[in-house]
């Protein structure tokens, strides 16, 4: 049992893959000197440079051969620098892997890791903050997570890692170093798809997932000190939902507030909402409320434009009192 | 078993240990596929007959259309010799194949048979290919290491220079080869794969079927430059020319690059200048882009007659032989046909199968 | 007044749109000899080949060629042969088109319209019936229309050129033949962002686009019969929603059925549904229900297979009959 | 005025019918920018301190970050007789520019103030760019014709093909100027764009500073082939390599190639060979991918001592008037600060602003 920061996790997990399966190699920009958030610092050294492997500048040509790689029997994990680079690759992940399995009647499959940092609060500006778990939620032949500890951290890489399909694996950026926490070992497994309720509570229902999980936690305290009782689920899985999960916790206080850090319309939240709408509706005792971003192009680079884009937990607060009240 | 009669992988057609293909039944002499063999008079006559099985093919596939039995049609008239003559020189089995959709001929040659071409163009529920969840032409044979191919274009390359790379890292002397149209070179994963396969060094050949058009559009208003294989060196590569109406010439280039790029030679581009000489499919009418002249020009050189009047003036094949063949191409197509009718349809109920290898909802994997 | 396909409707809305303003060109794939559709057919011998454009096989790049041209003054319509074929123009148009207001605070725009056939119903397999409203619908910055008549397409063509913002404009490509309809001269205009009411009907709501949209009519015409009234409720712009219209119609009935041809999980389905279970909760009567293609990658090119994907009036009757009894 | 202090546009800092830059204090000379003129000994000073100047507000960049007062530096000191020499060929406010992160000395050329660039760094309301929105460095500056940059590399050339067709469309003779890393080029939208603009032979200019690293990635896990320009040839297009530390040799090909390309010679790449002396941006270490004697070996080929030490032989500048420049810049950079620092923050109510020019909820447009 030891503290890890996620980053610490992660690169951990990296070296026992890699150390356990001769299939698994890692490739992307800058992989080999560790990554611009050093996540595979250290693995040149030691896996050598025909496992760990930088690419030219093209994410579309090196998600493409990872997924040539995959078909021929390796096990890639491959690293886009910040997830909003990843679009020049969408048609390889969404028009080829996506859809080989299913195509071809499961006579080839892409067994295929893109790990990839996400999300805001470290003044990235328009292009190293966004959040794009809701276009891959959205890809039917893609499993998309976005752990928000570092024991799920390493646990989900493994599951990906073994998954013989292709998973989009999303890290918050900015839990890289601010989030702290135990990694038992041996490390209990968690599959995908699975959700984690991470705090037990009769008032009001939180679903979330990534950074703004914490900032869920964090309001659950304050509200606790009020009086209301928060239920905090984790999706950990983004796709495929953990259907049962989440509207177990609707229905367990029949009021519910989705909080992501993407924006609003169209993001993960919608669809958790339809689900509980449609599945859990003889349970709710007041509307679906979501808190998220607000619908711009992305957060601003100078701190309060950031600020007043990240949800917090002062905003999740605000929004559960009222629910709470209804 | 799924619901859809397919019996699911892991089929295996050709041992790989063994390269000859007991499924092609003509192959009388030696085995055409493997490179170190000279060409006896057998082997030639059986490209032949490759060339005229794949025109038939695709002749019964427009027939089908016609009456109604096929919705959509996509073929190669006139690029026949560029498709045999390139696949000729590849082992099947070992060599990664990433055909493209008019390459009927690529996949004959192979060891795809008539009553699978059939079977797929009939999108039946044991169609190999896909069992008519895709659109017909999109080849898929695993034990042909030809992977299942997507319509949209370009991603192609990219892929094919990660099988190369992944056998490569596996110790094997495969080559990965990826078919594509010259309009389809315009697409951003042509520089990216070729760049990625040029920095490594990786055992991928790029064979572009050049036939002048890009649907409507005609070469220039494509790219700048006359050949695609211009582009090699941007790359590092060798890249060459060949005339793709030329079953001989098409073949030795191929097979002297595919031995020169398995033993590391690093990758290439060979460019076969051909013309097909039907619409670009059963949906479009290439009299509004295209001079009815320019077609005739074409149709002087048209592959398939032209190998089989080389072979009768060298003595090779007679006019009668040539005409029981002709025959027997037809036949072989008209039972092939009869035979896939019989076979299944799709299943509706297995539509949700094979989304995950463990579904987390729904149907069976 | 002359009834149109919506082919025809589109074609001499392009037409006018030409004639109108010299700042308007056309490009894409085939677009000289009249697109695969036939949509652009005739406009190179009316307006020559400055102004309509033969492109190379390229979508990144001559929509970023095109987002160019609008930015230095021209008014271009991209036609992408299939949106199936737009994936590879995603990082154009989501990290350029739809930033550069933004990031620019107005300094610079993007009046850009790509049109694109979308939707299946005609044999076209995974790669020619695809739907991806939802894709772009999640993108701030980005508005997207998908009309259902030929009157709407022809309107909202002009709205979209008019608009100084980048427009995805869908039409479905099996309603290019299929749907006739009046086609008014003078034409009405249509605003980005407003939808419309094609029936009315006190017991249950449908929310529709598209091809759906007649779908859920003929469902409604079959109801009707047995006595069950419909609220029909096209949304022709699915980016920004038309709230106001959608919740008036759910509150109208408290019983909502949302139909589209994409796939379910994250479809724009779910956006609708949540902005419903937020904020008409009160009214409401019943679980939002949602009718949707299947999870799966895309339908199948088999008559049979595509069938079993694609939502029908007899599916869409099914559930509304299930809600009016709730 | 929207509520965060910034006016919007239309704002016009240089007349387009007068391309002299008035607000670029050191012209004494005849207009640099005007590439009819020949190059008076004023300008070459001038453009020495535009070089020095350059690398003064990069240098601050860095002190303010190591002060806590800017989160994040990306500079190119290093390459700034790449920027200036280029730039000081293209007309402002005529010619597109889609400049790159690291080109400072291409907008302080163009006309930029070095209060601009402070108000960047800070990411003030009134930074001319963005307003605090974007990471420092997107330039954006419409009178100038530079179009708002994003971070996604490649992006650009396609745009800057669509720039300089709109230009051809409405009978202007603008040329299209986009500038790029080495490393960028591997990216689709390399081959896409200047596929476009070689197929319509659009007056493009892809200006490449190869600095050899694309951050920590060597130039040869980037690509096979010695110099991007060797790729130009794939276009039909002309490429030229040249000492990108040689501010002169710079400015004459460059001008060279815009007047050219500006009588219809079509597109173009002029490759920049050159070197970044600091790290990638703040968040890097260069220690870990590179020798302190590369690194040394490069110092000793500094474009600005370099051009300092060619004025001073050539006597056109003294050591004294150097030392006078020198103590210029310092001041001028620090004066720009302090203004800039007194400027209002960003308004975090102003975030929805500006997502449509009508928005249909929210902010204000
Ligand atoms: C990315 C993408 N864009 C558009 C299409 C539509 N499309 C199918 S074939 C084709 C033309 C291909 O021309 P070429 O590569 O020369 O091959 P040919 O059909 O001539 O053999 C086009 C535009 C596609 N399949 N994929
Ligand atoms: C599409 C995309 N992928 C990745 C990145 C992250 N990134 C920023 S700069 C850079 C290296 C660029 O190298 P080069 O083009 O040589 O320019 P240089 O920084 O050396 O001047 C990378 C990988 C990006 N900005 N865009
Ligand atoms: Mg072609
Ligand atoms: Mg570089």
């Amino acid at each position: 049992m030891s503290e890890q920061t996620m980053a610490e996790a992660l690169r951990d997990g990296l070296r026992d893959l890699l150390a356990a399966d001769e299939r698994v190699i890692v490739l992307g920009e800058d992989v080999e000197a560790g990554g611009v958030f050093r996540i595979t610092e250290g693995l040149l050294d030691e896996f050598g440079e025909r496992r760990i492997f930088d690419t030219p500048l093209a994410e579309s040509g090196f998600t493409g051969a990872a997924i040539g790689a995959a078909l021929g029997g390796m096990r890639p994990i491959v690293e886009i620098q910040f997830v909003d680079f990843i679009l020049p690759a969408v048609n390889q992940l969404i028009s080829e892997a996506a859809k080989m399995r299913w195509r071809s009647r499961g006579e080839w499959q892409v067994p295929l890791v893109v790990r990839t940092p996400w999300g805001g609060g470290v003044h990235g500006g328009l292009y190293h903050s966004q959040s794009f778990e809701a276009l891959f939620a959205h890809v039917p032949g893609l499993k998309v997570v976005a752990p928000a500890t570092p024991a799920d951290a390493k646990a989900l890489l493994h599951a990906a890692v073994a998954d013989p399909d292709p998973v989009i694996f999303l890290e918050h950026k900015r839990t890289y170093r601010l989030i702290r926490g135990e990694v038992p070992d041996p490390l209990p497994a968690v599959g995908i798809g699975e959700a984690a309720l991470q705090r037990d509570g009769g008032d009001v229902t939180l679903i979330s997932y990534g950074l703004m999980l914490h900032e869920c936690l964090a309001a659950a305290e304050t509200l606790a000190a009020e009086g209301i009782e928060c239920h905090v689920l984790d999706l950990r899985t983004i796709a495929p939902l953990d259907q049962a999960a989440l509207l177990d916790a609707a229905r367990h206080t029949g009021k519910v507030v989705i909080v992501h850090e993407d924006h609003l319309s169209g993001g993960v939240g919608g669809e958790v909402a339809a689900l509980i709408a449609e599945h859990a509706f003889d349970h709710l005792d007041g509307p679906i409320t979501r808190v998220a971003g607000p619908d711009v192009p992305a957060m601003g680079y100078h701190a309060k434009l950031e600020a007043a884009f990240m949800p917090d937990a002062a905003r999740i607060a605000e929004a559960v009192r009222g629910l709470a009240a209804y | 078993m799924a619901a859809d009669g397919y019996a699911g992988p892991p089929r295996v057609r050709i041992p790989l240990a063994q390269p000859a293909d007991a499924r092609r039944r003509r192959a009388k002499g030696p085995d055409l596929t493997h490179p170190h063999f000279d060409l006896p008079n057998e082997a030639l006559v059986e490209m032949w007959y490759l060339l005229l099985l794949s025109r038939r093919i695709a002749e019964r596939w427009f027939t089908l259309n016609r009456q109604g039995r096929a919705p959509f049609v996509v073929t190669g008239q006139g690029q026949e010799a560029a498709q045999v003559g390139t696949a000729a020189a590849l082992v099947p089995g070992k060599d990664w194949v990433l055909p493209y959709y008019r390459d009927i001929g690529v996949m004959l040659t192979l060891g795809m048979t008539v009553e699978e071409f059939m079977l797929n163009v009939l999108a039946k529920a044991t169609d190999p290919n896909s069992g008519g969840r895709q659109m017909p032409a999109h080849w898929s044979a695993k034990e042909l290491r030809v992977v299942s191919q997507s319509s949209t274009v370009g991603t192609q390359i990219p892929m094919a220079a990660g099988l190369a790379w992944a056998s490569q890292l596996r110790g094997e002397d495969a080559v990965a080869v990826c078919y594509i149209g010259e309009g389809a070179t315009a697409q951003g994963d042509f520089h990216e794969g070729l760049n990625f396969a040029a920095v490594r060094r990786l055992p991928v050949i790029l064979v572009v079927e050049n036939n002048g058009y890009a649907i409507t559009e005609s070469q220039e208003k494509e790219m700048p430059v006359e050949h695609v294989a211009d582009r090699a060196p941007a790359y590092g590569m060798k890249g060459i020319v060949v005339d793709g109406n030329d079953l001989m010439l098409v073949y030795r280039n191929m097979h002297q690059l595919v031995e020169e790029t398995r033993r590391g030679g690093g990758p290439a581009i060979i460019e076969l200048k051909t013309y097909r000489t039907v619409p670009h499919s059963s949906d479009d009418d290439d009299r509004r882009y295209r001079t009815r002249a320019e077609l005739e020009q074409w149709l002087k050189r048209d592959p398939v007659d032209r190998f089989r009047a080389r072979l009768i003036n060298d003595g090779i094949l007679t006019e009668a032989h040539a005409a029981d063949l002709d025959v027997e191409a037809d036949q072989e197509v008209r039972e092939a046909l009869a035979r896939a009718e019989r076979a299944p349809d799709p299943d509706p109920a297995t539509l949700l199968d094979h989304l995950f290898a463990a579904p987390p909802w729904g149907g069976t994997s």
